[in-house]
């Protein structure tokens, strides 16, 4: 591996991300997956960054899932779609930012499209204004919130209580990252880094202290696919998509793995259970998982909120030997205490993957 | 007074040239942008399909041309069009005034970092067909040297038909080189597993296809049908090269120890620069545009300007060489005609 | 006659007698085992047909001719012809005639084998009657005649052109001795008998010899030590005669019986394969009728040599020269003494072990399968046609390469006004008979099965095939009671007999090469002459018939690789052409499409030059 | 293991893992014909063969899956060859065919392999 080959190739893809002044569009399922991580975006944008951060409650789906699955034409999509800019045109924002990996590649795909083919365009802006008497600009700039994270990850580096080291050794954390397809698959130049090599996490990876791993799958899809997911007969390619990426990496003996879209962590996370149920076999050490993380519940982590409050009791795979590892301390018996402090029951236990 | 014809670029195309040139009694002068002759040609090693060493010919060029002006990290500042002739101002300050000008730019090696997914410049296995050549030479490349190399894969067309690298051209000598450098490979490393992976075997020439059947039985080389989609690196730092096998219809996957991409044939960047101080047009091929693509391949729309070789589309060293003089012929015949 | 030892017995006998013991223990022991390694049905058969007079008085016939008087070879050369049978038959008449004399002379000696043979050393002449000097001059004829064969022989390791032998076959150590000892008994045993000739008598050769002897030899001591030598060269003979090609000798006895009683080869080594091995003369006939003799490396490959690894057991030879034949059945059609070359490889073939085997369950054959052609064409129904059955015609797989083949036989059937079905216009199951040449019996016989019942559910008259490969087979082995088999050949020939054909003579020179599996295979040489003949001028190859040279196109080869067949086109080619035909026609789309890769003139199937020949409608 | 305890199972790979090929009985193939790896993949053979209709047999494809580690597959097609030579008549390359069905039934198929 030639890291200084990597570095020119991620020089050639550096894409302007706005610096302030940002409309959100939160995820249709990322809050109930890991409910913590929009809300600790929302935190470190308003809190600590000290940015302009809007979202409204009027802001839908953006039809991706559904588009993605030939449940609706483009047409419909793209008049979602226009909505949702016509909310951030009302709201007076021009830089659209996008927590869904779909989201973000439906809306470069559609905003493409609409450069490739203007009338295709005006015909949407008709039917939007037919549908809900709505006008609306095109976003001046598109970004997803990891590229906001990444713009700002020294800035969190040097506002972080933790690195991702490991307390006992000192040797950096071995992470696998793991990029949503949709991020810059479709458009490279759309995407931190391209497609081939994606900088967008290796990046803060490397600004909080850890250490990046190549392994052959990377690019590897994480199995999600949404059709081979929500239909049923088809779950089992989700899921020996999902195997072969998790048998490519095992032998590099991943500490954890960082993703930015809604799916990846999920599936990441919950088909790690179903494999040790089908095959018995785990891929972290002493029968546990190797813990999967969005990149805001990393940041939140190494800014040193709380773990429980970060929504890490929802993950299937135990975080905690991770914690141990980098040293974040934490209250076992707070695991299952919601906000309120009242208990929310501890699950049932997997037979074959070691939990808490 | 001999006529002066300025030969820009000091590839074997413009030695040929040259030494045709003094034969016929003309004054040429040859301008090189590089401090020595040769072009690619004197980089490599051996031409198929008789394993001819590229030095000889180059040197046999170089003895050729001794007769001629050249001037070398040489490049053209610029041209001016006079009423029947040119006048050239050189880097080096000099200025030439011709009626003729041969371009025998040649072509670039398309730059294989630019299909990101191979790897090259990331992954140390991944080298090019230039980079083989060159160790071919000088025996000196720590991605080869020293290390134990078990199996070997080729890709073929890295740059050629491909309308995602911007060559949707086929650049003709690289299946024939490919084959080449396999041989070569196989026998330095006899052991070794070689593996080919190709859209098409284009393999045009004479005894090319002898070397083709060659390198299948005699040397065992694999050919896989099917364009490399990826490649990675495993954790003992080899690679995983992934394509279709598209006789068997299906995935395929293998792990290699030295991948050499087949860099294709492009446009070099300073021919299109130099035409363009004439204003001479590129073809949709991204080469310079002949006047026509039959009868007048080396000549170009303009009075008094000629091409030669790979400038005008990818060439094999014979065909770059006959071009070179069926150009010569026909600045002669344009003199003679005066 | 008078007996001049008492015992008549000296030690000089030794040799022979130790000799001639080993070598008949030897045959009869290997008589014994080939008779018990027949399968059970042909051991019947052969004892049947020992007391069958007419097997019998056949098989003396045959004894008398292959064995004696070597008629094979006295047709296919004079001079090879009378090499052979002046050492075989002159041999045996000195033998019988020895017999004769002691059964005359001294009868109670009759049961000492040595005597026959050394009884001019035993015996004084006592009286000089007419009868005394008639056995003397014939026992001196036939030892001249003896002895002009090995003069001949002699002649022919040097000159072997002479003989029509273009090559020999290199002899094998056993060979050498054998012959050696073979060329010196006669002029040993005439040596012998030339000193004793003043005591026991002799006529022209042996006195006179005597004579010169006696002019510069007075001593009798000279007389024992010839006696011992001729004693010697003969037990040398015995002793390597079970090891060297004289085997032929008494093998040949039993093969003629075995063949004649009809046992064909059943196994690879064993019984008739094993006799036949070891009746191989090793006369290097079939060197040169090898088709593959056109370059000179494979002349190892011929039969000859096939016998002496078969008979040395060795396996990686035997197997290399078993797939590289063509099977083109030369060899077996020019051997003097009925080896089949062909057949002693397909056994070895057979006897290979394969891990995989084709299994042809899955191919139906009922007419879904086989849509042929289900139209009947009928047309002018007041032909005058002794056939009026209807004809299936199987074009075959090599046909379906040379589609001229096929769209001219049905251009043909149409114009005869025929009635006709076409069974594999759309590919079918293959006759088998490359398989068969293949060894792999088994999967032969499926397909075998498979299209007996096509063709039986047909309700066909006659099966018409265009493919000699075909024809064999189809003939050879399928069971199709009722049905006509006919090659193409035979057809049109029928076709043009019953005037259903007009066809109109041209001048063009035809010469006809003839199919190994046509010809050779199925004995089919003159239907195809007389149908050329109707087409054009018939000129003949240089060499025809029996003795045409395969194509080199042939299935028959398993090993024999595409660019090693060239050279033995050409060499066909060369044959074919020594008349320089305009046309080279022939009757096998193998050989048609193999000859025109290399051919400077067109190459046509039979039914081509018919078709062209034939106006499209006359009545 | 893989069981079907969620109403779907894990499926194994269908790529081609050449790093799991063995290629030794291959390599054994092509001692005794060395132009089994001379194959230009054009269809030749395929199109010509009578057995083709019944088990999709290739000779083209034979070589290609006993190269590639699937010799089930090749096995299936062989099983209708009628070894008739067709292919061989037609084989641009001169490869015999008929020779290499011959010795792929030899070399393969033994029983641990069948």
């Amino acid at each position: 591996m030639i890291y200084q080959g990597k570095q020119k190739i991620w020089s050639e893809y550096q894409k302007e991300i706005p610096d302030d002044k940002w409309f959100y569009v939160r995820s249709c399922i990322r809050q109930n997956f890991f409910p913590a991580s929009e809300k600790m975006l929302m935190e470190i944008c308003r809190n600590i960054l000290k940015k302009d951060f809007y979202e409204t409650e009027h802001h839908t789906t953006c039809g991706g899932i559904a588009y993605h699955c030939d449940t609706i034409p483009q047409e419909t999509a793209m008049t979602i779609v226009a909505r949702q800019f016509a909310l951030m045109t009302e709201a007076g924002y021009e830089n659209y930012v996008a927590s869904c990996i779909t989201s973000f590649g439906n809306y470069t795909e559609i905003l493409q499209t609409w450069h490739e083919f203007p009338e295709l365009e005006a015909r949407i802006r008709e039917m939007l204004w037919k549908a809900c008497r709505k006008e609306f600009n095109k976003p001046k700039y598109l970004a997803h919130s990891s590229d906001l994270i990444y713009k700002f990850r020294n800035l969190i580096a040097e506002k972080a209580k933790f690195r991702l080291v490991n307390r006992e050794t000192g040797e950096p954390l071995r992470v696998v990252e793991h990029i949503g397809c949709h991020y810059a698959k479709m458009f490279p130049s759309k995407g931190v880094g391209g497609a081939e090599y994606p900088y967008v996490l290796a990046g803060m990876v490397e600004s909080w202290g850890g250490n990046v791993i190549d392994y052959p799958e990377r690019r590897h899809c994480c199995g999600y696919g949404f059709r081979q997911y929500h239909i049923k007969a088809n779950r089992g390619y989700s899921i020996s998509n999902t195997h072969k990426k998790f048998e490519s990496m095992e032998p590099y003996r991943p500490d954890m793995i960082i993703t930015n879209c809604p799916g990846c962590p999920y599936f990441l996370d919950r088909w790690q259970y179903v494999i040790a149920e089908m095959e018995g076999k785990t891929y972290g050490a002493g029968g546990f998982g190797i813990p999967v993380f969005t990149y805001e519940e990393v940041a939140g982590l190494v800014l040193g909120y709380d773990p429980w409050d970060l929504g890490l009791q929802l993950h299937q795979v135990a975080v905690e030997p991770l914690l141990d590892k980098i040293g974040i301390p934490y209250r076992p018996e707070d695991k299952y205490k919601g906000l309120d402090r009242k208990d929310i029951m501890r699950p049932g236990l997997p037979e074959n993957m070691k939990c808490f | 007074m001999k006529e002066i014809v300025v030969i820009i670029g000091g590839g074997i195309a413009g030695l040929e040239a040259a030494s045709k040139l003094l034969d016929l009694g003309y004054s040429p002068i040859i301008v090189e942008k590089s401090g020595r002759l040769g072009g690619h040609v004197a980089r490599w090693n051996r031409l198929f399909p008789d394993m001819t060493p590229a030095a000889d010919i180059v040197s046999e060029l170089t003895e050729r041309t001794k007769g001629a002006n050249i001037f070398l990290n040489t490049e053209i500042s610029f041209i001016n069009r006079l009423r029947d002739s040119y006048n050239i101002k050189l880097s080096n300050g000099i200025s030439i005034n011709t009626s003729y000008i041969l371009f025998t730019t040649g072509f670039s090696l398309f730059e294989a970092e630019k299909k990101e997914e191979y790897g090259y410049g990331v992954y140390d296995q991944v080298i090019t067909n230039g980079d083989l050549e060159q160790w071919f030479n000088t025996g000196e490349d720590h991605r080869i040297s020293g290390k134990e190399i078990g199996h070997i894969g080729f890709v073929h067309c890295v740059g050629s038909r491909d309308e995602k690298a911007r060559n949707s051209q086929c650049s003709k000598v690289c299946c024939i080189t490919a084959i080449k450098q396999a041989i070569e490979l196989k026998e330095k490393f006899p052991d070794a597993e070689i593996w080919c992976f190709y859209m098409d075997l284009r393999l045009f020439g004479k005894k090319f296809e002898d070397f083709y059947t060659k390198a299948q039985r005699d040397y065992g080389i694999h050919f896989i049908r099917g364009r490399v989609s990826e490649v990675s690196e495993n954790i003992e730092g080899k690679v995983i090269v992934k394509a279709e096998d598209t006789l068997a219809g299906k995935p395929i996957k293998i792990t290699l120890d030295l991948l050499v991409l087949m860099s294709g044939m492009v446009c070099s960047q300073d021919s299109t620069k130099t035409a363009g101080m004439l204003s001479l047009p590129v073809d949709s091929d991204g080469f310079l545009k002949s006047s026509d693509n039959v009868m007048h391949i080396t000549s170009s729309p303009k009075n008094g300007i000629f091409y030669a070789g790979a400038c005008t589309g990818p060439k094999t060293v014979p065909e770059t060489l006959a071009e070179a003089r069926s150009a010569v012929l026909e600045i002669h015949s344009h003199i003679s005609r005066k | 006659m008078r007996e001049i030892y008492l015992s008549g017995y000296n030690n000089f006998v030794l040799p022979f007698v130790i000799g001639m013991l080993f070598c008949l223990t030897w045959c009869i022991i290997g008589a014994a085992r080939i008779i018990l390694q027949l399968p059970g049905k042909d051991r019947k058969r052969f004892f049947l047909s020992l007391v069958n007079p007419k097997t019998m008085s056949k098989n003396i016939r045959d004894w008398f001719c292959d064995c004696l008087f070597h008629v094979k070879l006295w047709k296919r050369n004079k001079l090879l012809g009378y090499m052979h049978s002046s050492i075989a038959f002159g041999w045996f008449m000195l033998i019988v005639i020895g017999h004769i004399e002691v059964f005359l002379y001294t009868p109670e000696r009759v049961h000492q084998i040595w005597y026959p043979i050394f009884f001019r050393y035993f015996v004084a002449v006592t009286d000089t009657t007419m009868k005394g000097s008639f056995f003397f001059f014939l026992m001196d004829f036939f030892l001249l005649i003896v002895l002009s064969g090995i003069v001949l022989a002699i002649i022919k390791r040097a000159h072997s052109r002479l003989f029509g032998m273009r090559r020999t076959t290199q002899p094998s150590l056993p060979d050498l001795i054998g012959l050696y000892s073979l060329w010196s008994i006669f002029p040993l045993r005439l040596l012998a008998e030339g000193f004793t000739a003043d005591i026991s008598g002799g006529s022209f050769l042996t006195k006179s010899l005597n004579m010169v002897l006696h002019s510069f030899l007075s001593d009798y001591m000279n007389m024992l030590p010839t006696w011992w030598a001729y004693s010697i060269a003969l037990g040398i003979f015995m002793c390597v005669l079970p090891f060297s090609r004289y085997m032929h000798i008494p093998a040949e006895i039993l093969l003629i019986p075995l063949r004649n009683a009809g046992i064909s080869i059943s196994s690879a080594r064993r019984g008739m394969a094993s006799i036949q091995v070891y009746s191989c003369p090793s006369c290097g006939v079939c060197i040169d009728a090898c088709p593959m003799g056109a370059v000179k490396a494979n002349t190892k490959d011929s039969t000859v040599y096939l016998n002496r690894q078969l008979k040395r057991n060795n396996k990686a030879r035997i197997d290399e020269i078993s797939e590289k034949c063509l099977l083109c059945g030369k060899c077996t059609a020019v051997c003097p003494v009925g080896v089949e070359g062909d057949k002693i490889r397909i056994a070895q073939r057979a006897a290979k072990k394969y891990n995989l085997t084709p299994d042809y369950s899955n191919i139906g054959t009922d007419a879904v399968n086989f849509q042929y052609n289900k139209k009947v064409i009928q047309k002018n129904n007041n032909v005058s046609s002794s056939d009026n059955k209807k004809v299936l015609y199987f074009a075959g797989c090599m046909t379906a390469l040379t589609p001229v083949i096929m769209k001219s036989m049905v251009s043909l059937l149409e114009k005869a006004g025929a009635e006709y079905d076409v069974m594999d216009r759309d590919g079918g199951i293959c006759c088998g008979r490359p398989m068969m040449m293949a060894g792999r019996i088994g999967p032969a016989r499926q397909m075998i099965e498979k299209n007996t019942r096509i063709i039986k559910e047909s309700g066909a008259g006659i099966l018409l095939l265009s493919c000699p490969i075909c024809y064999r087979i189809f003939k050879e082995n399928y069971k199709l009671e009722g049905i006509e088999i006919l090659h193409h050949t035979q057809y049109i020939e029928r076709m043009i007999n019953e005037g259903r054909l007009d066809i109109d003579r041209s001048d063009s020179r035809l010469v006809y090469h003839d199919p190994c599996e046509l010809g050779r295979g199925c004995g089919v040489y003159q239907s195809p002459r007389n149908v050329v003949s109707r087409a054009g001028v018939l000129v003949e190859a240089s060499k025809n018939g029996k003795e045409s040279i395969c194509c080199g196109g042939s299935i028959g080869s398993i090993s024999l690789g595409f660019d090693k067949r060239r050279p033995l086109t050409e060499n066909a080619l060369a044959s074919l052409t020594a008349d320089s035909p305009d046309i080279i026609v022939t009757a096998c789309p193998l050989c048609r499409s193999t000859f025109s890769r290399y051919a400077d003139r067109p190459v046509n199937d039979i039914a081509e030059i018919v078709d062209k020949a034939t106006s499209a409608d006359k009545r | 293991m893989m069981e079907n305890i969620f109403g779907f199972s894990i499926s194994p790979s269908s790529a081609i893992n050449m790093d799991k090929v063995d290629r030794a009985l291959f390599e054994e193939l092509c001692r005794v014909e060395p132009d089994a790896v001379r194959c230009m993949a054009c269809g030749s053979c395929s199109a010509t063969c009578p057995a083709a209709a019944f088990s999709g047999m290739s000779i083209r494809k034979v070589l290609l899956c006993l190269q590639r580690g699937k010799e089930k597959e090749a096995f299936r097609m062989m099983s209708n060859c009628m070894l008739c030579g067709k292919c061989t008549m037609v084989c641009p390359r001169g490869i015999n065919t008929r020779r290499l069905v011959l010795s792929i039934s030899r070399i393969y198929g033994k029983e641990d392999t069948k």
